[in-house]
C-alpha cells in the first residue's frame, strides 16, 4: 500500500502533511507532451467554471432540486477519467457533473440535463444528481449513498462473464466506506476477481460530519485489508499523480483480474450542496479549503506557467474558450424545451404489458 | 395561543422531553454539528452534548439497530433519518428487530424508541428521493405510525410518541417543516393531551357534503380544498386528518361519511395498494349502506418521480386534481352537477 | 398433460432457459453446492457450472445489487432470495436501484432480472421468518410483482419474467413448492404462451353466487373452499386468481364481481394496508352499483407471528374462516341464510 | 492479533492444522481446581445430550420450525460463558439453545420454549432461533442473519450511556462476518468507544457455503482492521483456551471501554440445521466433522481422565446426572400447556392504544 501526502487523522482540520504541496515537482511536467498538459488544464478549467456556472443557475432558480458540486475535486475527477479507455464503464454518486463531462457527455445535454430540459442527458428525469449516457458508458450517477457500488460490481461481473477487457470504475465519497453495501460489494469483488477500481474522493466530509467522526480506520485506503484488496492514497490535488496511480490500477485490474481500491483527497470548496453554507465549519477551515495552494486549478496552473508549458497569454486565451463553451451549454440548456407531460407514463416499464397505471392523479381508477 | 412552525414545535418538544427525561437521547446522520438537514435539532448538541446528541456515521441500518438495542435496555432514543427514503437501509431493523422484540420475545422487553423521519415529493429530488412510502410501516403490527399535519399535533403527537413504550415511526415532511399554526403557550412542556393521541384520528372541518380524508400535508392540502370549495362553490366538506396511521382509526372516518354520504381521499403516496387503498376498503365495509356513491382516492401517478418541474407536478395531487375528484363524486350522487 | 410439482415446474423452466439464452444466469445463496433451500436449483451448478450459477456469500444487498448491475449491461440475472423476509436486506437495490434505473436516466438502461422469493407462514418459523410481504413490492411502479399458484402458471410466468425486460418480482410459497398440478407436455421449453401472462389475472373456476379472490398459496384455498362449499352447500363460488399483483388486472375481478354481486378476498398477509385492501378499494370502485354487500377481507391476525402452533394456526386465514366469511356475506346479501 | 491453532484458509476442507489436538496440555490443567474442571465438563456434556434430545424431539414432531444445534461447539459455548459475569449481556444468533442454558435460563423451560409451551422462557413465542430472558440477560437469539449484531452494539451503547460496568458479548457465525451489519456494526462500535465483544464462532460453513467462498479474508479475526479493532483467534474445541481468551478480551472491554473480537474455530458435527442432511459434505468432511479428535466433549473428556480429574466412576455419574436432568426437561415441555389463543393479542404492543386490532381471521373489520 502506498501512502503519500497522508492526510493524518482524515478531519478537515489542517493537518502539515495536507498543507504541503503536492510533492510531483515541474520536473515530472517536463516529461509531459506539453499539448496533453494543456488539455488536462483547460478540462480542470472547465469543470471549475461550470460548476460555478451551475451554481449561479441554482441560485436563479433555474435549477432544482439537490446540486452537489465538483470544486475543489477537478484534479481528481480529470485524473480519473484520464486513466480510463472510452470503453470502461464508470459509475458515481451524486456529484457528478464532472465526471459525466469528463466521461464524454456533451456539457450541453449535461446543463440541459440541470435544467430539467427535454435535451438533458436523461431527458431532463435524472436532474443533477442522476447523470447517465449508454453510449459514453457513464452508467449513473446516484443519490442513494453506496448504492452505486453494488452496481458497479454488477458491472464488472457482466464483463468478466463476457470476458472483455473493459474495466469499471467505482467512484463514492469518504463517508461512503462506513456504510454496509460498502463492506458486501468489496468482499463480493474480490471473491469473483473482477475487474474494478473503487475510488474513494476523500474530502474530509460527507456534509458536515468528518472522517474521523465517522470512520475507526480514518486511513481509508487501509480499509481494503479487510478483503486482501489492494489499496492506495493520492494527492487529489494533483492531477498527474491522480491520473498515473489510477492508470496503473485500473490497468492492474485488467490485467489481473481482481479489484483496487484507491483513494484521492482534495478539499471541498463550498458547503456539501449548493445551499449549504457550512455553518458548521470554522473561519480557519473554509479558508484552508478555498486556499489557493490548495486549489487544484490554480496549482497545476501555476506549475504550467512555471515549466514554461503555460503562458499569460495561453491562460487567458484558455480561460475565454472555457467561459465561451459554459456560456454555450447554458444557452443551450436555456433554450431547451421543458419535457412534454404527455411521456409521464414512458418510462415506467421496458416491456409493455397489460394494466398498466397511467391514471393522472385526478382521473377515476376506472375510465368508462 | 401563539402561532410557530411545524419545525419549532418539534423542535422544541424534543428538547423539553430531553430535559424531563435523562434517557431520551437523539441520534442520526448530521444531526449535531450540522444541526439537523433540516434543522430540526438546531441547538441541541451545544445545549446536551454528544452522549445526548449522537452524530453517526452514514449507516443507517447500524444505528437504527442500534439505537433499538438501546432501548431494550430502558433508553429511549429519537432516531432522525434524514428522509424517509434512506429508511430502506434500516427497514430490516426496523421490521425484523423493533417491532418484533416485544411479542417474539412473549412481552419481555418492549423498545421505546421513534423514529422522525420526513416524507414528501414536489421539491424536484427525483425518484429515489420522492418517495412517500410510509405505507411499509403502518403495514407492520408492533410499530406505531404516526403522521401529524399541523404544529400542535407534531407537538403534542411527538410528545405521545416519546413516552409511548413501542417503537413509533414518525412520519414528518419537507412540505410542512415550514408551515405555520397555533399552539397552546405550554404546547412543548404539556402533559399529555387530547390534541391528538396514538391511535385516533381527527376532524378537522366540519362539514355536511362530502367527506375528504387525508394525512401529514394532504391533510393541510385537504383544509385548502374544503375552504376553496366552500367559497368558490358553496360546497361543505368535512376534513378528517388520519393522524395515526397505525394503529388506524377507522371509526372516525366511518361517522364522517355515514354522515356525509360520499368520501374522497388524497394521498401522495402512489395510488395502487397506497394508504388510500385501506381507507376505502373500510369505507366501503363500514359504511356501506351509506355511500352514495364510489370513494375516490386522489394520489400520485404510478412513476418513478421525475426530477422535471413540469412532469413532477403534473404526477402529484393537487388542489386542483382533489376538487375535480370531489365535483364529480358530488355530480354522481346527484348532490351537484359538476 | 402430465402432473407434476410446483417446484419441478421450477425447475425445469429455469432450466429450459438457461438452455435457451445464455445471458440467463443464477444466483444466490446455497443455491449451487447446496441446491437450493428448498431445492429449487436442484442440479444446476453440476450441469452449468459456477459462472452461470453463483454461490454467494451473506450479502443480500450486495448480490442483488450486483444482479442489477449486471443486468444493465444486458445479462439476466435469476436472483433466489431465501424467504422473501430476508428481501428486507436488499429492498434498497430492489426499489431505489432495480425500479429506478429506467426510468430515473430517462428510458436508456433497463433492467431484465428476476428476483424467485418465496412467502408464506404457517411453518412455525416466528415472526421474523413467516412474513408475507409482497406488498411492498406491489406498490412499486417500474417493478412487476408475478404470484402464480399452480404448476403451470409458475411455470409459464417464470418464463415470461425472465424473457420480460423490467425487474419482476416472482412470489412463490413454501407451501406451494410440493403442490401438484396439470402441465403441458412441453411446459418448459413452450414459447409464451396465455396460460398466464404479466398483468393479468384469470378465474380459475367459474361460479354465480360469490367472487372469492386469492393469489399465490391463497388461491388453491381458495379453490379448495369453492369445492367444498359447492359440495357441502350447494353455493357456486368463482374464484379469481390474480397472478400478477403488479401490474393488477383490476377488470377480471371487476367484471365477476358485477357476475356474482359479492366478494371475499382471501390473503395471508395482514388485514390493514394488505393486499386485500387494493382489491376492495378496486371493486367498490369499479362495481359500486352492482354490490350487494360490503367485500369482506379474510386475513392474517395483526400480530407477529407466534411460534407456538396453536397460535400460529389461530393467526392465520384457512378454509373454515374463509368459508365462514363467504356465508355471512351471502346471507348480507340474503341468498342464503347462513 | 494473536493467531494460535490456526485454520487454514478456514473451508470445511481437512487442514493439518486444525487436526492437531488442542496445544494446551494437560500440564495446564494441574493448575485448575478440579471441580471447576469437572464443573465445566457437565455442563458441556449437558448441552450435547441436550442437543441430541432436541433433534429427537424434532424428529418426532414436538419441535417445529427451523432448529439450530450446538453440537461441536460445545466447548466454545462454555468457554465464552464462563468468561462473563451474570450482569453482563448476551445476544446471539438463532443458534442459540447452548447459550441460553449456559448464560443461566433453566434447561426446563429452554425445553419447553422449544416445544412452543406456556412454560417456555418466551413463553412459546420464540421457538428454538428466539431465546430470551431478561432476568440473565441472555437478549436473545436472533433469526436474521446479522441482525443481532447492531443490537448489541446498542445494549453496549446503554451501558457506556449510563456509565456502569457491565460488558456485552454479541455471538455471530463465520458467515455472518459478509453481511453489511457487521461492517456498520464494528464501526460505530470502536467510534463510539464500546465495551462489546464480537465472538465469531467459525465452524467453516455457513449452512453449505465455505469460509473460501464467502469471505476475501478468511482469516476472519483479522477483518476487524479496517476498524483498528484488535483481534484473536483460539481452538474453539478447546474449553479453557476459549475460556481464557474470552475472559481476557471481556475483561479489556470492561477496563478500556473499547471492542474486541474473537474468533473460535471448532466442527459442526452436523447438517446446517436438524432437518439438513448435508448432502454437500464429501464423506471425508463428515468423518473430520465427527471426529473423535474434534469432538471437544470427548477431548476435554480425555483430558481429564488423563489428568486424573475425571475416573471412569466419575464420568458414569456425570453422564447418568446429566441424562436425568435433560430427560426431566423434555418431561417439564411435554407437560407444559399450549398457550392460549386467548392470548393471541397480548404481546403486539406494550403500551396500549385505541384501535388496535384484535380481529381473528374471520372476523370482519368493523364488529359491531
Ligand atoms: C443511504 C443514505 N443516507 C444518507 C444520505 C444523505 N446524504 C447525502 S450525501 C451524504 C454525505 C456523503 O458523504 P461522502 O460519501 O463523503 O460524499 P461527498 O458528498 O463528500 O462527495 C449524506 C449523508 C443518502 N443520500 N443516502
Ligand atoms: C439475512 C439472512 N440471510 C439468509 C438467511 C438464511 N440463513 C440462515 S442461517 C444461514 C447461515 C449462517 O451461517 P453462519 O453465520 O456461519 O452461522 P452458523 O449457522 O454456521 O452458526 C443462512 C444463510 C438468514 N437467516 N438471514
Ligand atoms: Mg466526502
Ligand atoms: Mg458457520
Amino acid at each position: 500500500m502506498a501512502d503519500t501526502a497522508k492526510p493524518k487523522g482524515g478531519s478537515a482540520k489542517a493537518s502539515g502533511s495536507r498543507r504541503r504541496n503536492s510533492r510531483k515537482d515541474t520536473s515530472g511536467i517536463a516529461n509531459e507532451n506539453p499539448d496533453a498538459l494543456l488539455d488536462l488544464y483547460r478540462r480542470m478549467l472547465f469543470i471549475r467554471r461550470f460548476e460555478e456556472r451551475t451554481s449561479q443557475a441554482y441560485t436563479q432558480a433555474r435549477i432544482g432540486g439537490y446540486c452537489h458540486l465538483n470544486l475543489g475535486e477537478e484534479a481528481t475527477v480529470v485524473g480519473l477519467m484520464s486513466a480510463l479507455r472510452e470503453t470502461d464503464y464508470l459509475y458515481t454518486n451524486y456529484r457528478d457533473h464532472g465526471y459525466a463531462i469528463e466521461k464524454g457527455m456533451d456539457p450541453k445535454r449535461v446543463m440541459a440535463e440541470l435544467y430539467g430540459r427535454k435535451d438533458g442527458v436523461a431527458k431532463g428525469w435524472g436532474g443533477s444528481m442522476h447523470m447517465y449516457d449508454t453510449e459514453t458508458r457513464m452508467l449513473g450517477g446516484y443519490g442513494i449513498v453506496g448504492g452505486q457500488l453494488p452496481l458497479a460490481a454488477g458491472a464488472a461481473l457482466a464483463v468478466s462473464y463476457r470476458e472483455t477487457d473493459d474495466v469499471v470504475m467505482c467512484q463514492m465519497g469518504d463517508g461512503t466506506t462506513n456504510i454496509g453495501a460498502w463492506h458486501e460489494t468489496l468482499n463480493i469483488a474480490k471473491l469473483w476477481n473482477l475487474p474494478i477500481v473503487f475510488v474513494v474522493v476523500n474530502n474530509f466530509t460527507g456534509m458536515g460530519t468528518t472522517v474521523d467522526m465517522s470512520s475507526a480506520e480514518p486511513d481509508l485506503y487501509k480499509r481494503g485489508s479487510a478483503f486482501r484488496i489492494e489499496g492506495e492514497r493520492v494527492d487529489g490535488r494533483d492531477v498527474l499523480a491522480v491520473r498515473d496511480a489510477a492508470t496503473r490500477l485500473v490497468e492492474r485490474a485488467r490485467e489481473e483480474q481482481t479489484p483496487f481500491l484507491l483513494e484521492a483527497w482534495s478539499y471541498r470548496m463550498k458547503g456539501h450542496s449548493v445551499v449549504d453554507p457550512a455553518k458548521y465549519r470554522t473561519q480557519e477551515q473554509k479558508d484552508e479549503a478555498r486556499a489557493k495552494e490548495n486549489d487544484p486549478v490554480a496549482i497545476f496552473g501555476d506549475q504550467l506557467t512555471k515549466a514554461d508549458v503555460l503562458s499569460e497569454e495561453g491562460r487567458e486565451e484558455i480561460a475565454a474558450s472555457v467561459k465561451e463553451r459554459v456560456a454555450e451549454a447554458a444557452d443551450f440548456a436555456e433554450n431547451s424545451p421543458h419535457p412534454d407531460v404527455s411521456t409521464l407514463f414512458d418510462y415506467t416499464y421496458a416491456t409493455p404489458v397489460p394494466n398498466e397505471s397511467r391514471r393522472m392523479p385526478a382521473d377515476p381508477v376506472f375510465a368508462d | 395561543m401563539s402561532v410557530i412552525t411545524y419545525r419549532q414545535a418539534l423542535r422544541d418538544t424534543l428538547r423539553a422531553e430531553m430535559v424531563r427525561d435523562d434517557n431520551v437521547y437523539v441520534i442520526g446522520e448530521e444531526i449535531g454539528l450540522f444541526e439537523g438537514s433540516y434543522k430540526i435539532t438546531e441547538g441541541l448538541l451545544n445545549e446536551f452534548g454528544p452522549k445526548r446528541v449522537r452524530d453517526t456515521p452514514i449507516a443507517e441500518e447500524g444505528f437504527v439497530g442500534a439505537a433499538v438495542g438501546s432501548a431494550m435496555l430502558g433508553l429511549r432514543p429519537v432516531v432522525e433519518l434524514m428522509t424517509i427514503n434512506f429508511s430502506l437501509i434500516a427497514i430490516d431493523q426496523i421490521i425484523n428487530h423493533a417491532a418484533k422484540i416485544y411479542g417474539m420475545f412473549g412481552g419481555q422487553t418492549s423498545v421505546p424508541m421513534v423514529i422522525r423521519t420526513p416524507g414528501g415529493g414536489g421539491q424536484q429530488l427525483g425518484a429515489t428521493h420522492s418517495q412517500n412510502i410510509e405505507l411499509f410501516y403502518s403495514f407492520i403490527p408492533g410499530l406505531k405510525v404516526m403522521a401529524p399535519s399541523t404544529p400542535a399535533e407534531a407537538s403534542s403527537m411527538l410528545r405521545a410518541a416519546i413516552r409511548d413504550d413501542d417503537p413509533v415511526l414518525f412520519l414528518e415532511n419537507l412540505g410542512l417543516y415550514n408551515s405555520k399554526g397555533e399552539v397552546p403557550d405550554d404546547y412543548a412542556e404539556a402533559e399529555n393531551d387530547d390534541v391528538a393521541t396514538i391511535g385516533r384520528a381527527g376532524v378537522a372541518r366540519e362539514g355536511s357534503d362530502i367527506t375528504l380524508i387525508g394525512y401529514s400535508r394532504m391533510a393541510t392540502v385537504a383544509n385548502q380544498v374544503a375552504e376553496k370549495l366552500q367559497e368558490e362553490e358553496d360546497i361543505s366538506v368535512e376534513v378528517v386528518d388520519l393522524r395515526s396511521l397505525r394503529p388506524l382509526d377507522r371509526q372516525t372516518f366511518v361517522d364522517s361519511v355515514k354522515k356525509t354520504g360520499s368520501a374522497v381521499i388524497c394521498e401522495d403516496d402512489w395510488l395502487t395498494y397506497g394508504i388510500g387503498a385501506e381507507i376505502a376498503a373500510s369505507i366501503q365495509e363500514g359504511a356501506f349502506d351509506y355511500l352514495d356513491a364510489p370513494v375516490r382516492r386522489v394520489a400520485m401517478a404510478e412513476v418513478p418521480m421525475p426530477y422535471a418541474k413540469p412532469l413532477e407536478t403534473a404526477a402529484l395531487p393537487g388542489v386542483e386534481s382533489i376538487s375535480t375528484a370531489i365535483k364529480e363524486t358530488l355530480s354522481a350522487v346527484g348532490k351537484r352537477v359538476g
